[in-house]
């Protein structure tokens, strides 16, 4: 098993950046189901437990797929 | 609930996302919607970027972020020991800016007031700059 | 690249996954997999975990995690101002635990040293340990 894994490791590395917004989209998912089914907005737990990982995960995928610029800045610079 | 945390970064501005996920992540504990995550950090974001182009411009310096949850009342300070603002009325009216030419828009605190309860600006030319937002969550998720 | 920061928590067990994820957030600058990534966090998450339970026990106290970034070496420490250990050999040894009475597996240490580079033990009774992680990244992201 540790060759297995080693060998994974070696050849199948993905990369967090990566990780972080398939997380992030489905997260974007899970809220919509959620609001069908709550009839309102879900919470950042609610949608953490739903995905199984700490609410505080949720918060950082999200913003791997936000642009890190203030919010009337012009995009390009 | 009581609980705090306290964050110290160098004001580049590749921080900037850094710090609004951390407090964005520490207010977590008071369960938010995600709009309401996005507001505070959309905030906290505004702040953190004036600090690092007004407060310290092209100089580095350090920003320091002191967040504090007190029942359900959140509470973040960002922090620098820039150069400080000179007019704090002038500076929050909407859309005045001191840089025109690096097209800011001048509706950082119109937006941090729009998304927060309250905002208090304590600052001294030469000294830094204290910015206090604050805001009350009621949300009570039903049924857990 | 060169980038640091420092956090300071106060010691509460809920806090041990706040820290891990900040931790774990600062890290992403260099690209890690998901499995080094994960590698620093269980690390981080021991010492964390350590310095809330025997550090300071059941007394109150504050943790201060101070990361750098410096090219590709990646450090980490995580100081409490607790107990201290007496016997930093003995604490190292695989198995060994000062807690047995609450199901400790006596294997922080032992992970740490496991998924990271290098693990430093600095401590002192009566004033508190550091622990210093450090781990290098080569890998060099692709197409991005
Ligand atoms: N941390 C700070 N240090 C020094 N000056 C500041 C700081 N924050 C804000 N200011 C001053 O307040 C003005 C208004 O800020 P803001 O509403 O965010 O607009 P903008 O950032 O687009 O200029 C800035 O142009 C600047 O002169
Ligand atoms: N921050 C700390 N402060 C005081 N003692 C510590 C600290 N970290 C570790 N120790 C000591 O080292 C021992 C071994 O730690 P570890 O390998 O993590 O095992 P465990 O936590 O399961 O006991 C602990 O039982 C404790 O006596
Ligand atoms: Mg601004
Ligand atoms: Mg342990």
């Amino acid at each position: 098993i540790g060759e297995i894994r080693r060998y994974l490791r070696d050849n199948n590395p993905i990369r967090v950046s990566r990780s972080l917004r398939d997380v992030a989209y489905k997260a974007l998912q899970v809220r919509d189901t959620l609001i069908n089914r709550f009839n309102r907005e879900p919470t950042v737990s609610e949608i953490a437990k739903e995905l199984e990982i700490e609410r505080e995960e949720v918060v950082f995928a999200l913003d791997a797929i936000q642009e890190p610029v203030s919010l009337f800045e012009p995009i390009y610079h | 609930m009581e609980n705090y945390m306290e964050l110290i970064i160098p004001s580049y501005s590749r921080n900037e996302s850094f710090a609004r996920s951390v407090v964005g992540a520490f207010l977590t504990q008071l369960d938010p919607t995600l709009d309401e995550l996005n507001d505070v950090k959309t905030a906290v974001s505004e702040a953190v970027t004036n600090a690092i182009i007004h407060g310290y411009g092209n100089n580095g310096g350090e920003i320091r972020i002191l967040s504090k949850i007190t029942n359900n009342i959140f509470e973040v300070k960002i922090i620098d020991q820039g150069k400080g603002i000179e007019d704090i009325e002038q500076a929050r009216e909407p859309l005045y800016t001191s840089k025109p030419e690096m097209e800011r828009s001048g509706l950082g605190f119109s937006v941090m007031e729009g998304f927060m309860d309250e905002v208090e600006i304590i600052s001294k030319v030469g000294t830094g700059t204290q910015i206090t937002l604050r805001k009350k969550f009621n949300s009570v998720p039903s049924g857990h």
